[in-house]
């Protein structure tokens, strides 16, 4: 087991990090250990605050932002939408355990019957659907502002994805080749950026580390400007000059998978203010 | 103007601490239209009164470059639970929001 | 007029200033400097800090800063090769190959080759 | 040219506590009268100075009873919080500008009936600037000022 890590880490810094052979636990403990190493005044907890936990300035900020976030109304417009009774009289919060309480940490999941990945937003489009309801866009503002208040409700509660069974494990292992691979003009992958160099400088952006990165979507960039995690994928995507993929694209949905695992332990917090 | 302002004021000792936030675009009137190239109008909250039982305890005037959806906090020394903060504002359209809180 | 447009367009893309300022340097400078500096072209100090050039704000630390670079690099066309594809000798590395992508032109590559070389 | 007639004339009067009055007497509706009396020549004013000016305050003395609590470095420029507290006894109102931004006042607040010298607010800063703070106490100006970096995004693009 010892040597098994430890080839997983020399590959990580060889360059060869596809070892397939690891499963998905093992990738997990592979990058804690790697991320305890390199940041090593960051407590787990505190990986869901990305680069905020790496500098005081900016999380005093957050913190005074997040007091009364500019986003408010926004995240109102989605309660009413989620509050809003179908044609047949049932809401959204029929669709879901619990009435849609502490659920979202379980999202995205690996659907042996449809044979795919599907994410949070795909649940909400599926309760409309199962209600004679028209869907709505992925990548609109109408379903982010929903997610962002239907998340809401399970803040606190841990991401706890599960990957089982060889479906569920090729859809991780593809979400995972997809953050390792380099793309577009710039040739980076997220990896080059969140594992590599995680901590440093981009100018004046500091690199967070991926652990954390998937328990606060969507988010509010400057305060007002809503992001969710897939529209997060593209911007990065944008700006190494390679072709974004559609949102909810099978791969997109398998990174997400794949990048949410990896939140795994870690509180729930949604929607948050970002830079 | 949207709807929208919303007031939280708590009491600490017998200092009322008033946070409101105010939904609006808070535009500048620097900044280009990306699709037509032209300036998009100012168009922003200039004039903010709090008052505190029907008192005036805050009065003020903004331009443009308070951030969009703008917060205001603000302090009131010699205030009871259940006193209430009332807040106007107009912009320079002269539309108008206001919003109503009990301090707890 | 100038102090306008720099903060309308600091105001639409939070960058514009840098880039705004930068050109209106651009007669003055070495060409290389101006290639280096510009986030749609050479865009070395997001990665790279540059210790003697006061107007490189807020670089990055990804590469090492720039500095004895003809101490580190008597070879210059060694240093114009790692820009032009440093996966060559590193697979590993986080530096965008500029050559072989075409992120910068042949002509703006030695236009850098120059001006880094010079710090 | 009406604007400033009519702020002259409410000043004159004893604008705050005037309005305030009539206001509470129903006669005027805040915001009709508020509205012609913002001081647009200060929020105008394309340099502090002017904008000092504009509000009566050229030649505050500096201050260190005003605190000013500010990023070092600003997350987002189009989101700076900005909190000011005002030692001075007497404290009537709180005036912020930013130096670098084409139009240097933010915002001016007036206290009255308890209200403390205060105000916390989030404010837009076109580039890295010093944020300066004037306070009105017993008739006088006083002014402190803190820098705020607002610096350059990382990725390409």
């Amino acid at each position: 087991m010892k040597r098994r890590l430890t080839v997983f880490l020399a590959c990580l810094f060889l360059g060869a990090s596809l070892a397939a052979s690891a499963g998905p636990a093992e990738d997990r403990k592979a990058l804690t250990a790697h991320y305890k190493q390199l940041l090593p005044g960051v407590k787990f907890q505190d990986y869901v605050l990305g680069a905020l936990a790496l500098n005081k300035d900016a999380l005093d900020q957050y913190e005074s932002i997040m007091m009364f976030p500019p986003f408010v109304n926004d995240v109102d417009d989605g309660r009413k939408t989620w509050e809003k009774p179908f044609k047949n009289g049932k809401t959204f919060a029929s669709c879901f355990r619990n009435g849609g309480k502490k659920v979202a940490g379980g999202y995205p999941y690996f659907d042996n019957g449809v044979g795919k990945v599907l994410t949070f937003e795909n649940a909400l489009n599926a309760c409309l659907r199962h209600n004679d309801e028209a869907e709505l866009k992925y990548g609109s503002t109408e379903l982010g502002l929903l997610s962002a208040y239907a998340k809401s409700l399970s803040d606190g509660m841990k991401v706890q994805v599960k990957v089982e069974g060889p479906a569920a494990l090729a859809a991780y292992e593809n979400g995972k080749t997809h953050y390792y691979s380099r793309r577009g003009q710039l040739n980076f992958s997220c990896a080059s950026c969140h594992i590599d160099n995680v901590g440093k400088f981009v100018r004046s952006e500091q690199l967070s580390p991926m652990i954390g990165q998937a328990a606060h979507w969507p988010e509010f960039r400057a305060g007002t400007e809503l992001v969710t995690l897939q529209g997060r994928f593209r911007q990065c995507q944008k700006n190494v000059r390679a072709t974004p993929l559609e949102f909810n694209s099978e791969e997109y949905n398998n990174l997400e998978y794949f990048l949410t695992y990896m939140s795994n332990g870690l509180p729930m917090q949604t929607p948050v203010f970002r830079k | 103007m949207a709807e929208g302002m919303k007031i939280r004021a708590t009491l600490q000792g017998d200092v009322a601490d008033v946070k409101a936030l105010m939904n609006h675009i808070m535009e500048t009137g620097l900044r280009k239209d990306a699709n037509t190239g032209k300036l998009i109008p100012a168009h922003f909250i200039n004039h903010v009164v709090a008052t505190l039982n029907g008192k005036t305890v805050l009065e003020a005037q903004w331009g443009a470059a308070v951030a969009k959806n703008p917060f205001l906090g603000f302090r009131v020394k010699g205030a009871k639970a259940g006193d209430k903060i009332v807040i106007n504002a107009v912009d320079n359209h002269g539309e108008k929001m206001s919003g109503e809180s009990a301090i707890v | 007029m100038r102090k306008k447009l720099t903060l309308m367009f600091a105001l639409i893309a939070g960058l514009g200033v840098v880039n705004l300022s930068v050109a209106a340097d651009a007669a003055k400078e070495p060409a290389g400097r101006t290639v280096a500096f510009d986030k749609a072209k050479g865009n070395c100090i997001a990665c790279h800090a540059i210790p003697n050039d006061p107007k490189a704000e807020s670089p990055g630390n990804i590469g090492p800063p720039f500095i004895m670079m003809k101490e580190r690099f008597p070879d210059r066309n060694k240093m114009r090769t790692q820009i032009w594809d440093s996966t060559v000798a590193n697979p590993r590395t986080s530096m965008p190959p500029f050559g072989k992508h075409q992120i910068l032109t042949e002509q703006e590559i030695d236009q850098v080759v120059e001006y880094i070389h010079s710090l | 040219m009406m604007n400033q007639l009519r702020r002259t004339f409410l000043r004159s009067t004893g604008a705050a506590g005037t309005v305030a009055v009539a206001i509470a007497a129903g006669l005027l509706r805040p915001g009709q009268v508020l509205a012609a009396e913002w001081n647009k020549v200060a929020f105008d004013a394309t340099t502090t100075a002017d904008a000092m000016k504009g509000l009566n305050v050229a030649g505050a003395a500096e201050s260190k009873d005003i605190l000013i609590k500010a990023p070092d470095i600003a997350e987002n420029g189009a989101v700076v919080p900005v909190e000011v507290t005002s030692k001075i006894p007497g404290t009537t109102s709180i005036m912020i500008f930013v130096d670098k931004n084409q139009n240097p006042l933010i915002a001016e607040f007036e206290f009255s009936n308890g209200a403390e010298g205060f105000v916390s607010t989030r404010i837009k800063m076109a580039s890295t600037s010093h944020v300066k703070v004037v306070v009105k106490a017993g008739g006088k100006a006083y002014t402190a000022t803190k820098e705020v970096k607002v610096t350059i995004g990382g990725c390409g693009g």
